[in-house]
């Protein structure tokens, strides 16, 4: 496969958020921001990378009927890694993401990854695609933040750009699925054309 | 022959009714409410009104024209009832630019999303009002003064609603009979002189918009008459059991989105149950969910909620409930 | 007391512009035109050829199976040829020509102008006769009368009702018929009473018509159980269905018959016939016709021989007005345009309506808003709304389902639409396509 | 290298070397991160410390002590600078959020102003609630320097000296609640924290007045209405003074309100002590006595000649503001009493 194509799937064309549709529980309940949406998109790309790179040099080693138990378990330790190293040395975004790291887990679009990709392609590959894969989910959650924080705080990356409160439905749980509705929806128009 | 005749088939007569003299006339239905608020809120509630007019009208011609690329029809008149519909929920001092948005998303997300006039399933002017309430809550609780505030328009003093008064009120253990003197008399509130939205403050004046419709056969009494008899019998029951607690039903009646909430935005066409029997659910619903909100929920009043719940419920009932079919339950008498 | 069914119903403007003009009789016209399939069934088959000498009154084809119906030459004269000739439904039919050479009327049939109380013929003469004089419903249904008056075996009729309501907007021809043909009228009731072996009939007229209501009402007092019932004026209360309803509050239910609740509706106009039949020994070879509209010079009721050319009869009334936009036979809400008026009047014929220009087209169509107004006029209980697109996107199960077969086709739901859907026009392709399905799925 | 068969050997090596794998290097991440994760909490409660008290060198949180209330805890921070308490750093709460929970860090001075307010903990409305915390509104500031003596910890509305937060009553209202219980308890800290309420034997000499004998030694029953209740003579010599009647009634608006009601010899309340209550705190358990002058209203009244029922039902009790059902049955109990002191009268 061409590398390239294999990299830049992730942004649009393959994106996991708006096309897959993958991992949609972490992209409405962290994206209050465009900072909380990229720590928590890269706290995923990390996880989505390095499970890749593992389950790629072991693939001939783990036999069949117990490869997702062994994808979960590795996947399960890279996210607890994350989530004590976030919680040592980014403290204060540890806490915005909290609830949500340990359910980097259960997203489908990593163990996604893992089988559908990693447990089938050289070590290269799945490097290649856990990083293209991984930024297009970052590149998702920040743009999702940051419409919903230029929406809903008049603010972006932290940035008051207007001063005031902007439209607080934004910041709340509906408002979060209007901005990925709208966001799916131009995503499938790029698509297209 | 000398000349074409035309061949149809039958009916060969149409009533006089068309979608634009049904919206016109709920246009004309809204204006004693509307002059009532002119008299109140003055200037705040012709700006309020033009900007939402005006925006809706135009954002429906901007997304039909530009973005469905089909033949506008806003002269049907439909956009310019949900610009009055949406200024009538708002209070009379808010910002013209939040107006401009709530006219966006009732059009361009209540409505157009959907495939516009008929195919939206929520009312778009409900739609544009709760966006708005839950965006700019301080800016849509806040309710100006009447009278007083003519003059004024963002810079007018404000006061709660009744029923703010009453919830907070019994939230702090005030008792009822503490209360009532803080609110208006009962005469006062069944004119219109309270705080409030700009089109919800007289009750008098909604009535007589829905006798005026129920008279021209644009709506029919089931929504209204079966909202107001649950509220009632929901209400009176509570304040039975316990005076202390709760505001009787006339209260509750002739307060709040109550009386614009069932007459005009309940009954919307495209959001209202298809048959009789349907209505009757849908008004019961609604009543239900409006007493159980103001009573036991976060927020004074419910009814846009509860009109939006229950709008969410309308496909269902018109599936499962049927007109009596002619024929099918033979009661021969 | 005021009756009336209680669902559904639209009220048109009533426009009973000729109300007040009593029945004239049309001269005979020059050439006729009998189509041999006037009535619902199979088509009668000629008893003349080319060239035969007819009079008044004879039959001229005989009626082919049970559901089918004697023709009987309208006029005097010869025929000219038996040929498809357009008829009003704007297919070629076959019909007898006949060029009008005299008025002789046949052997055997009263002419006179008496009026014949007394009943000598027994039930099976009624049935007989009236098979005999080619009597259909002329309330515009033309199913052939005599199966009405024979009860199906293990049904018994208890109750007569008489249909004098002319629900249709314009038309006045059955209205005249009770002012003018009153006792005539009463005696035809009385024969059909005989005919079922029932001793209750109740006629049935909306109060427009106050005039017939009294006229009639006084007249009944001399016969034993007829009784004239008021009804509030509302469409389509001349819907067999939704008369039973309105007046004995009984339902028909879906797919059945009146006999089902045990009654029988005949139109005025066949009561009428049915005593000219009997005691006059005269077949229906003529018909009170409404020739009506706005812009129509004079307004009036004709007495037609069948056969006749529609353009006669507008001749007669004044001709065709100069904005005419559509003429219509029948009533304005079930009729059927004509595209031609050289067409013959048939027994089915009861008004011509003439409609100006402005109102002959239709409201522009815009998207459905969902008001339910036409689930609230439909008189069957249906919702339009659904059988319009259930058609439209060809889900026919759905059609099926919805009961799109109860459908009565009264247009009520096009008539009311505020959106100028054509309801009903999709309903009936529905209607077709799903009978046919029906039809299949049998074999 | 192939891929391996699924064999049960295969599969228990491979599940077996990964689980060893993950655990070992778990165990090394967590060995690596776990002193910046402490330092990192500690951190975060010294920096809120710091916040709301004045300038300190010990170090709060080894210092801290933690004091049980209704409802759940406060902890203390005492700062100190050169040994001297400069201030007291307080975690409190209300559970009368709008959406549960809100955990504050209030900071007072040594005789109770109030220094510095942060917000610790919260699931507000974001843009509403939210603007509690200090960065976001001046809403806490206007505590600051404040000494809720003369700074009623209530909204204006309520009738207190609090700028409520625009369309957020109900948080400013739980944030009140939750400064004043820190206040409450750090002001009352020497003396009984937990606001015991009196024993009954207290009670018995707290509502009697003018006695010279042991009432407690005296007690007896009395029936009225068909139960029978316990009650404790007064006397001076051989002169009938009084009657201390226990008096439960079983209508609270959580559960029964246990009372101690005294009376003169004519009838006339002398005092009255709540023994045992499960109200609101905040709200019902106002009528101890310790928390509200609520029974001092009754003291002088005689039941039997005057009408002991809240105004809104037609007596002349002022109501407690937000517990109507309490008060309610707290007259209703004090009633009671008086008819048992009546049917001890005629005995």
């Amino acid at each position: 496969m061409d590398q390239a194509k294999n990299f830049t799937k992730g942004f649009i064309r393959e994106n996991p958020v708006f096309i897959l549709m993958l991992g949609l529980c972490p992209a409405l309940g962290t994206t209050t921001s465009a900072f909380n949406g990229m720590g928590m998109g890269f706290a995923t790309m990390f996880v989505v990378l390095m499970s890749n790179i593992v389950v790629s040099l072991i693939k001939n080693f783990v036999p069949n009927k117990v490869r997702i138990p062994c994808y979960i378990v590795i996947i399960a330790s890279f996210v607890t890694i994350v989530d004590l190293v976030m919680a040592g040395f980014m403290p204060a975004l540890h806490e915005q993401l909290g609830l949500f790291i340990p359910l980097i887990v259960v997203n489908c679009f990593v163990l996604g990854r893992a089988e559908a990709f990693a447990s089938k392609n050289t070590l290269l590959s799945s490097v290649i695609d856990g990083t293209g894969m991984g930024l297009g989910f970052t590149f998702a959650l920040t743009l999702l933040g940051a419409a919903r924080e230029i929406l809903g705080s008049n603010a972006i990356f932290g940035l008051q750009f207007i001063e005031g409160d902007g439209m607080l439905v934004f910041i709340l749980a509906p408002g979060a699925f209007i901005a990925l509705g709208y966001l799916i929806a131009l995503a499938n128009k790029l698509n297209k054309q | 022959m000398d000349k074409l005749i035309t061949v149809s088939p039958s009916p060969h007569v149409y009533g006089d009714d068309t979608v634009k003299k049904l919206m016109y006339g709920v246009i004309y239905a809204l204006l004693p409410a509307f002059l009532v608020s002119v008299y109140f809120f003055g200037i705040g509630a012709l700006i309020v009104t033009a900007i939402s007019v005006v925006s809706c009208v135009m954002f429906e011609y901007l997304i039909q024209k530009y973005m469905m690329k089909t033949e506008p029809s806003v002269s049907d008149g439909s956009a310019a009832v949900t610009g009055v519909l949406l200024a009538m929920n708002l209070p009379t001092n808010i910002p013209w630019w939040i107006i401009v948005i709530g006219a966006l998303v009732a059009i361009g997300v209540g409505k157009m999303s959907f495939g516009g006039l008929g195919n939206n399933p929520f009312n778009p002017a409900l739609v544009g009002r709760v966006f708005l309430f839950i965006s700019f809550p301080v800016q849509m609780t806040s309710w100006p003064e009447p009278i007083v505030s003519r003059l004024q328009y963002t810079d007018a003093a404000t006061g709660a609603t009744p029923l703010g008064v009453i919830k907070e009120g019994l939230a702090a253990g005030v008792p009822m009979s503490r209360l009532a003197e803080q609110i208006p008399g009962y005469l006062d509130l069944f004119i219109g002189h309270l705080h409030g939205s700009m089109g919800e403050i007289s009750a008098l004046a909604l009535l007589a918009g829905g006798i005026y419709m129920i008279a021209r056969k644009i709506i029919t009494w089931h929504i209204p008459v079966s909202i107001f008899c649950t509220v009632f019998l929901f209400t009176g029951i509570l304040w039975l059991i316990n005076p202390y607690d709760n505001a009787d039903p006339v209260f509750h009646l002739i307060t709040g989105g109550l009386v614009l909430g069932a007459v005009f935005m309940a009954t919307d066409y495209a959001t209202s149950p298809m048959t009789p029997k349907g209505m009757w659910i849908y008004g019961t619903g609604i009543g239900v969910i409006t007493v159980a909100i103001r009573v036991y929920g976060a927020y004074p009043e419910g009814i846009s909620f509860a009109i939006l719940i229950m709008n969410s419920f309308v496909p269902l009932i018109n599936k499962y409930v049927k007109p009596n079919r002619f024929g099918e339950e033979v009661k021969n008498g | 007391m005021i009756h009336t069914f209680p669902n559904g119903g639209v009220h048109p403007a009533e426009d009973k512009f000729a109300a007040g003009s009593s029945i004239k009789a049309l001269p005979v016209p020059e050439t006729v035109i009998i189509p041999l399939s006037q009535h619902i069934g199979a088509p009668a088959e000629p008893l003349v050829k080319k060239g035969d000498k007819v009079k008044t009154g004879q039959l001229i084809a005989k009626s082919k199976g049970f559901v089918s119906a004697n023709i009987h030459s309208s006029v005097t004269g010869t025929v000219k040829k038996i040929d498809n000739e357009p008829d009003s439904s704007g297919y070629k039919r076959t019909s007898v020509v006949i060029e009008t050479e005299d008025d002789q009327w046949e052997e055997g049939i009263d002419t006179g102008t008496s009026i014949k109380k007394n009943i000598t013929a027994g039930p099976e003469d009624i049935i007989t006769r009236t098979l005999d004089a080619g009597i259909v419903g002329l309330g515009g249904a033309t199913f052939p009368s005599h199966i009405k008056l024979s009860v199906p075996k293990g049904k018994k009729a208890e109750i007569l009702i008489i249909n004098g309501v002319e629900c249709e907007p314009c038309l006045t021809s059955d209205h005249r018929l009770m002012l003018e043909k009153g006792e005539e009228l009463l005696v035809g009731v009385s024969l059909i009473m005989k005919a079922l072996n029932v001793t209750r009939a109740l006629i049935g007229i909306e109060n427009n018509k106050p005039d017939a209501i009294s006229h009639l009402s006084r007249l009944a007092q001399d016969y034993d159980g007829i009784t004239v019932k008021t009804l509030k004026v509302k469409y389509p209360q001349g819907g067999e269905k939704q008369l039973i309803k309105a007046l004995i509050n009984r339902e028909v239910p879906s797919g059945g018959l009146p006999i089902d609740v045990g009654t029988v509706v005949h139109n005025v106009g066949t009561a009428y016939a049915v005593y000219e039949a009997v005691q006059k020994n005269k077949p229906l070879i003529e018909r009170v016709v409404t020739v009506t509209g706005k812009g129509v010079e004079r307004p009036s009721n004709f007495l037609v021989r069948i056969g006749t050319p529609v353009k006669t009869l507008i001749e007669a009334a004044g001709g065709i007005p100069g904005n005419t936009g559509k003429i219509v036979n029948g009533g304005p809400m079930m009729g059927k345009a004509l595209n031609n008026i050289e067409v013959p009047v048939n027994k089915g014929t009861s008004g011509i309506l003439i409609i100006p220009a402005p109102e002959a087209a239709r409201k522009p169509v815009v998207n459905c808003v969902r008001c339910a107004k036409c689930v609230s006029a439909c008189p069957m209980g249906l919702e339009p709304h659904l059988l319009m697109p259930a058609t439209e996107f060809k889900k026919w199960d759905l059609a099926e389902e919805e009961k799109i077969l109860d459908c009565m086709e009264c247009g009520s739901c096009s008539y009311i639409c505020p959106s100028g859907r054509p309801l009903l026009d999709y309903i009936r392709l529905g209607k077709s396509t799903v009978s046919k399905i029906i039809r299949s799925r049998k074999q | 290298m192939a891929k391996r068969e699924s064999t049960f050997f295969n599969m228990v090596l491979a599940l077996l070397t990964i689980t060893l794998v993950a655990s070992a290097s778990l165990g090394f991440i967590y060995e690596l991160t776990k002193e910046p994760i402490e330092a990192a909490r500690a951190a975060r409660k010294n920096e809120a410390i710091r916040a709301v008290v004045p300038d300190f060198d010990n170090n709060p949180t080894e210092e801290q002590y933690t004091i049980e209330v209704a409802g759940g805890e406060l902890v203390f921070y005492p700062a100190k600078k050169e040994g001297e308490l400069v201030g007291t750093a307080i975690e409190t709460f209300t559970h009368r959020g709008f959406s549960g929970t809100i955990k504050l860090m209030v900071g007072l001075l040594p005789d109770g102003t109030i220094h510095g307010i942060e917000v610790l903990e919260h699931k507000e409305t974001p843009g509403l609630g939210d603007k509690m915390e200090s960065d976001k509104s001046d809403f806490s500031a206007q505590f600051e320097g404040e000494h809720p003596e003369d700074f009623q910890l209530r909204l204006r509305q309520d009738g207190g000296d609090v700028d409520g937060i625009t369309a957020t009553t109900i948080s400013s209202r739980a944030y009140c609640e939750a400064v004043q219980r820190a206040y409450d308890v750090y002001m009352d800290k020497d003396a009984d924290v937990s606001y015991e309420l009196p024993s009954r034997e207290e009670a018995v000499e707290i509502v009697l007045v003018n006695f010279a004998n042991n009432p407690l030694r005296e007690e007896y029953q009395v029936t009225a209405g068909g139960n029978q209740y316990t009650v404790f003579p007064g006397r001076r010599g051989r002169s009938y003074t009084g009657l201390a009647v226990d008096m439960p009634s079983d209508e609270g608006y959580i559960g029964p309100i246990r009372l101690m009601v005294g009376f003169d010899s004519e009838g006339v309340i002398t005092g009255i002590e709540v023994l045992e209550h499960e109200e609101t705190p905040g709200y019902g358990d106002l009528i101890e006595n310790a928390r509200s002058d609520f029974y001092k209203q009754f003291i002088g009244l005689n039941p039997g000649e005057d009408n002991i029922r809240l105004k809104e039902d037609g007596g002349i009790i002022d109501n407690i503001s937000g517990a109507t059902i309490t008060a309610r049955a707290y007259c209703d109990a004090v009633r009671s009493a008086w008819e048992v002191f009546s049917e001890a009268q005629n005995m």
